[in-house]
């Protein structure tokens, strides 16, 4: 069996996004926002456009991109419907949400005081252990040539493994845009088209999230307008007129 | 006096850090003697602005030069220049520094990305180590190391900047602000504080 | 008192006798400057009846532990270096003797954890030695010591245990320097998102 990691590939793809608290708190910070429902109402959008139009997230990483991005349109929908009444659960989703990004800030924070530190080249250096003593002959007692081979395989065994979920590609998962663009062909073709009909071909939960993110882009560039008669009920799509 | 003496002399020689225990089993001398000797050499080595310096965390210490020096130090040894720490390799040690001993998992729920690759590289640098999780045997908790507060030139974590204030976590400061709205929520958020940590 | 500080921290790096003409080389301090500032830092030393000494000989100067501290000594590189190997050093002590002459970079690549002091453990009880690595002037690789393979009773490390299969099991990819570059990286990923934004 071999053991290969893949690290510069998967470190690149960490470099490039650092998650999506990273992203949330750039965009935040960039409008000189405070940390607040109603900041992170206004930069949802950007956030989903971020998704939307970067390639190469990994899947693992999209997962981590996309329950943001959940967190963040209902948030929107919470700032632009003030009567929406939501969940406790929900209610509590946001909060901490808000909490995680005010803690993440201050790491950012104060990360660039330690760099500070580091990089001013002021450092303690210690004494090399044995620094002026000579070298003495003084085997260990008990060890055998058998240790050494036990010693040597435990190490091989805690190898890091290859890790599976990278091998899964990017092509697994429908991109949003695609799925913009299905919805809004089925829509002209048909005008009202349900929820569940526009998740129909999704394989996963990935897909759905990705579904509604899409149609709630749709709604905000007005091309369509939603209706949910009950709570859980179907949700019907319309095409704005 | 006797006591200073002779951890200055068994310092010297480790050049690593020392245990307390291990000092005690070395002199026979009380832990807590050893503890507060530790704490008087570091105290007087820093006053007296000599070139040497004593570095205590956990229950460890450390014999170093004094950071002014380093210039002249570095000459000496030819010391390599490391290469810089990236944004995600400083962030890792900020929250280690801070919040350590960590599980991997409480970095990554306040990064909100991996860090596996992040930690082993500062492991192999060594400037975060593990320890056992005492309460999960598969997992580890990652804290800093003396090369971390060498690196930095920072006798204890204590001295980090803002160390008390970074050292709280940002949910338990949300619990103290809504206690007033009611019990029964800001304990519920209490216990939230403790899953998602 | 700067010139005194700045040979303390000298000569507690070196451990070894320096001569004055390579302090003078270091610091830039004129020869006679460097002798009376270790003259005095000798009897500061002695009168202070502290843990560490400083002895001047001839044209060499050596910072060394109180003489009447020596028990404490001996009895901690006694327990030091006859004592078990702890599991990382008999961990280390195998990848040297299989994957040997090995560098110390690629060790804690397979291991995962900083091993430049067990390197030196090991060394020190003549278990690993160490050799010029021709492809690095500037690094070294690591191997079993003859003595240590005499000592388990195996005349050439081919005989050890298993040898050929442990030797050839693939590693690890090499982690390339990734994190070093990582400046370049990050401003790249920042410049990204203000464009996408």
């Amino acid at each position: 069996m071999s053991y290969i990691v893949k690290a510069s590939h998967y470190q690149s793809q960490e470099k490039i996004f650092e998650g999506p608290l990273d992203l949330l708190l750039e965009l935040i910070e960039k409008e000189k926002l405070d940390i607040t429902e109603v900041s992170l109402a206004q930069v949802a959008n950007q956030f989903l456009e971020y998704l939307e139009t970067t390639q190469g997230i990994s899947p693992e990483n999209l997962a981590d991109f996309l329950l943001i991005g959940g967190k963040l349109i209902l948030i929107k929908s919470k700032v632009i419907l003030p009567m929406l009444e939501l969940e406790k659960e929900e209610e509590e989703d946001i909060e901490e949400l808000k909490a995680r990004l005010r803690e993440y800030q201050r790491f950012k924070e104060i990360s660039k005081e330690i760099k500070a530190l580091a990089v001013r080249k002021e450092m303690f250096f210690s004494k090399q252990s044995y620094s002026g003593m000579r070298t003495v002959f003084c085997p260990p007692k008990n060890v055998i040539a058998f240790d050494l081979k036990e010693a040597l395989e435990n190490v091989l065994n805690k190898l890091p493994k290859v890790e599976n979920l990278a091998k899964r590609t990017i092509k697994d998962v429908v991109s949003m845009k695609d799925k913009i663009k299905y919805i809004k062909e089925s829509l002209t073709r048909r005008m009202e088209m349900t929820f569940t009909e526009a998740a129909s071909d999704t394989k996963n939960k990935i897909e759905v999230i990705i579904t509604f993110l899409a149609i709630l882009e749709l709604v905000r560039k007005s091309t369509v307008t939603i209706e949910q008669n009950d709570m859980f009920g179907e949700i019907k799509i319309k095409k704005s007129s | 006096m006797k006591i200073e003496s002779i951890i200055e002399s068994l310092l010297f020689i480790s050049g690593e850090p020392m245990n307390f225990k291990r000092l005690v089993k070395i002199t026979s001398f009380k832990e807590k003697d050893i503890k507060s000797s530790a704490d008087k050499l570091a105290k007087r080595y820093s006053e007296q602005c000599n070139g040497l310096r004593i570095i205590i965390k956990d229950t460890k210490v450390q014999m170093v030069t004094a950071a002014e020096n380093s210039e002249f130090i570095e000459k000496f040894l030819k010391a390599d220049i490391e290469g810089e720490l990236s944004r995600a390799a400083l962030e890792v040690l900020s929250v280690v520094a801070y919040r350590g001993p960590i599980a991997r998992s409480e970095i990554e729920e306040i990064r909100g990305v991996n860090c596996s690759f992040t930690l082993r590289h500062l492991m192999i640098r060594g400037l975060v180590e593990r320890i056992n999780n005492p309460k999960d045997a598969r997992a580890y908790l990652y804290k800093i190391s003396f090369d971390f507060l060498k690196k930095l030139g920072v006798e204890k974590v204590e001295d980090l900047p803002k160390f008390e204030e970074l050292r709280k976590k940002e949910l338990l400061q949300k619990v103290d602000e809504t206690e007033s709205s009611g019990n029964d929520d800001s304990k519920k958020e209490n216990k939230k504080v403790v899953e998602n940590n």
